[in-house]
């Protein structure tokens, strides 16, 4: 069976949902953030599959899933930094820890 | 399984590539890949040798001459030591993580070596994001040697890594801006292009981003004077303390793996590769890279070893404005000159590098003022 | 035949590596085992034939963001704690195995037009083209270009000692 | 304008170590070529004149480590000590010379040798027959001894090995 655009769909499916049920399981922040980079480049995934098997003269999912990996980058950096920053706090980085804002 | 797919194929460049380069056959790719990490291993024994010669001789000394002729075997003699050497892993490793370390680490010295061009068209794979693939896959192997430092459960090696890390980051933008002024002047990222645009050895229309590349990538291969995550005085050996035996042998070959593969980028990249008069091609590459490593020895035999602030220094307040201001200027030059004006550039651009490392030498200071360059 | 063998190999060691990051309790393993799947993705991206794409994905990926990933694990300290999870774990599962169910009962019942023409060989004009030139995405490149920056400018303001 | 501040410091070195590089190498490749040692080193084995020696064993007694051994039986006939035994464990004497000083006829003195690495501890022990003066296989040093000093070649230096090619 030839590799189709429904394979890389799925794929990029599965992967989607593994990160997503890792972020929200999670209780480590910088797994969380592992989890949400797998989702990235979950849709990515889904990005270059369409652009590959439905417009495959225009590119417009490659451009697309570029801007995907520079949002990823300033998200990792931002991101990062401010479980950094918490952890000079309070010195903890577990979600569950971090609950002042709960009533 | 990859190579021979269809697709993967016609990611290469057929125009490029000699007559009589093969492509098509799957044991045609086996032999030559065989041939590349041949030449890969006898090129690092060469050096090894040539280092410890070279050292020796600018200290006084004689280096080794025991061995063979002018103690030519000395780096066999090395490796044999070195491998029949018992192979201790540590009580605390991390048991997988120390094993893969190595394998890791060496991987992509040798993978990068595909798309070096030894002579016209010479190479493994001509890819279209040829230099885009080194930068890319040499960034792996510092995972290599950060799940060798963390594994180890050691501080000295743990520290060691955290340096490679922190050196990496901070000169992979030096790099990359420097490579950026060449990539604006040959118009393309194939290696073999770039090489074939160069009439002129981009050293002299690039004498500012050759600076800005050699000493970035000194400091990417963690070369002396930018060695200091093996600062023997300091923490011992580096991220390669608790190795020993084989392992360790591998961590050697990437080490010296990394210096060929450099002195062969500048070679590639800067004083024009293969191309030369009256020698064979791959003889011109083979002794531009040479020529590196004896500068990079040179530098080694000279220069006291940088503190971490002062590397950190030296790439975000001297290489990244520098990068910057060369790849602005370079963009300039290249809309701005008529075709076939190159030459104008030459003098241009040294005037600017003098200038601009006047500027910029006077502001950066190392150790409190005392010790200033 | 060579694409379906590097397609099948990739997927299932992308999606273990997936896996692994979920499920593996030491941060540092699962560090590695992230950088796993996105070489696996690169490779995705080489059967998809976008070669610039790939290596862009390894050099920022793993060149970039895996190893800032592990930098911060370094930095916390959080490696003996473990990566744990939380209460809602089994909800979660059941939550998120019928948001695949219905992700591919969508994607497989789709009328897709494939389109039959060859891909773009090299992309990286073409990208270019695409990205700069006449008609293509020069603002949101520098739109891009100010969230970088902002984005570099807000990391050393949060983590810069007092 | 001062240039110390631009880089010129990198380039000062630079030609130092290009200049060694061209310089004859001023080191000794040991087995082959050897140096003169000083011509007073006071070498790890000790020489013997068995003609002077009487006997009477001050260098045993001085000897801080006491690690010289010797035997000695009454020679009735010229009126004096016959030695029988003179033996001396370098594997514990520190070349301290206080033996070659002490001894009041002068029939002591330090070797001018320096290669003696033995593969046993018991090699190191010097029997009699190994130190005697009269084989001619020994030579003594100038320690103690001006004149014989005086005999023995100067002492070649590594300094000036590099002072010669200059």
């Amino acid at each position: 069976m030839s590799v189709s655009l429904e394979h890389y769909l799925v794929l990029s499916a599965v992967l989607f949902t593994v990160g997503l049920f890792g972020a929200l399981t999670k209780r480590n922040a910088i797994v969380i953030l592992m989890c949400v980079e797998i989702m990235l480049n979950a849709v990515n995934i889904a990005m270059v599959a369409f652009s590959r098997f439905i417009t495959p003269e225009l590119l417009t999912g490659q451009v697309f899933a570029i801007f995907i990996m520079v949002v990823a980058a300033a998200e990792a950096a931002v991101g990062l930094a401010i479980i950094i920053s918490i952890f000079r706090k309070r010195d903890t980085i577990e979600t569950t820890d971090i609950n002042l804002m709960k009533g | 399984m990859i190579i021979t797919s269809p697709s993967v194929n016609s990611l290469l460049n057929p125009q490029t590539l000699a007559a009589d380069w093969p492509g098509g056959f799957w044991w045609h790719w086996v032999l030559f890949t065989i041939i590349v990490i041949a030449v890969v291993i006898v090129m690092v024994m060469g050096y090894i040798y040539m280092a410890r010669r070279q050292i020796g001789r600018m200290q006084s000394r004689v280096g080794p001459n025991r061995t063979g002729p002018f103690g030519l075997l000395q780096p066999i003699a090395d490796v044999l030591k070195v491998l029949l050497k018992e192979g201790i892993t540590p009580t605390n490793v991390d048991k997988t993580v120390y094993w893969l370390a190595p394998i890791v680490g060496l991987f992509p010295v040798f993978s990068i070596f595909a798309v070096m061009p030894f002579t016209n068209g010479g190479m493994l794979a001509n890819l279209n994001v040829g230099i885009l693939y080194v930068v890319a896959i040499s960034s792996i192997s510092t995972v290599g040697m950060f799940m060798a430092g963390w594994s180890s459960s050691n501080k000295f090696s743990l520290i060691s890594a955290m340096r490679v890390v922190a050196a990496v980051v901070s000169y992979e933008i030096p790099v990359l801006l420097s490579i950026a002024g060449v990539l604006l002047l040959s118009g393309s990222l194939s290696m073999n292009d770039i090489v074939l645009a160069q009439d002129i050895p981009f050293i002299l229309l690039q004498p500012l981003g050759f600076i800005v590349f050699f000493i970035a990538g000194l400091a990417e291969i963690s070369r002396s004077p930018f060695d200091l995550l093996e600062a023997d005085s300091e923490i011992v050996a580096g991220f390669h303390i608790e190795y020993s035996g084989i392992k360790f042998a591998l961590f050697y070959l990437v080490e010296y793996g990394e210096a060929f593969l450099l002195s062969c980028l500048i070679s590639t990249l800067f004083l024009g590769g293969w191309r030369g008069p009256w020698l064979p091609e791959w003889m011109w590459f083979i002794a531009k890279g040479v020529l590196v490593w004896f500068v990079m020895v040179w530098l080694w035999a000279t220069l006291p070893r940088v503190r971490i602030d002062q590397m950190m220094a030296l790439a975000w307040k001297f290489l990244l404005p520098l990068a910057l201001i060369n790849l602005v200027v370079t963009a300039i030059q290249v809309l701005t000159l008529p075709e076939g004006s190159l030459w104008v550039m030459i003098p241009v651009n040294f005037v600017i590098t003098a200038v601009l490392i006047l500027l910029w030498s006077k502001n950066s200071k190392l150790g409190w003022g005392r010790v200033e360059v | 035949m060579g694409v379906d063998i590097a397609f099948w190999v990739l997927a299932i060691v992308g999606i273990a590596a997936a896996i692994a990051v979920v499920s593996l309790r030491n941060v540092f393993h699962t560090a590695l085992m992230l950088i796993l799947c996105l070489l696996s993705v690169a490779g995705i991206y080489v059967t998809l034939s976008a070669d610039f794409l790939a290596a862009v994905q390894i050099l920022i990926y793993v060149g970039g963001i895996s190893i800032l990933i592990i930098l911060a694990i370094m930095l916390t300290r959080e490696v003996q704690h473990g990566s744990l999870s939380n209460k809602l774990r089994i909800p979660v599962f059941i939550v998120a195995a019928v948001f695949l169910g219905v992700l591919i009962f969508a994607m497989v019942n789709s009328p897709w037009q494939i389109s039959s023409l060859p891909p773009v060989e090299p992309t990286t004009p073409a990208l270019a083209g695409k990205l700069l030139g006449e008609g293509g995405f020069i603002l949101a490149i520098e739109a891009a270009g100010v969230l970088l920056l902002a984005s570099i400018l807000g990391a050393i303001v949060l983590v810069r000692e007092k | 304008m001062k240039f110390e501040r631009y880089g010129l410091g990198i380039a000062k070195g630079l030609s130092v170590t290009l200049k060694h590089m061209f310089r004859h190498p001023t080191v000794a490749q040991y087995p082959e070529q050897k140096l003169n040692t000083s011509r007073r080193i006071r070498g790890n084995e000790l020489v013997w004149d068995r003609q002077k020696c009487t006997g009477c064993g001050t260098c045993a007694k001085t000897c801080p480590q006491g690690v010289i051994k010797i035997v000695t039986s009454t020679n009735r006939v010229n009126n004096r000590y016959e030695v029988e035994k003179y033996q001396v464990d370098t594997g514990y004497c520190i070349q301290c010379g206080l033996c070659v000083e002490s001894c009041p006829y002068q029939t002591l003195f330090m070797g001018y040798a320096y290669e003696r690495a033995k593969y046993r501890r018991g090699e190191l022990v010097q029997n009699m027959e190994d130190m005697m003066l009269e084989s001619g296989k020994k030579q003594p040093s100038g320690y103690f001894y001006p004149e014989i000093a005086q005999e023995l070649p100067r002492q070649t230096l590594l300094v000036e090995r590099i002072t010669e090619e200059e």
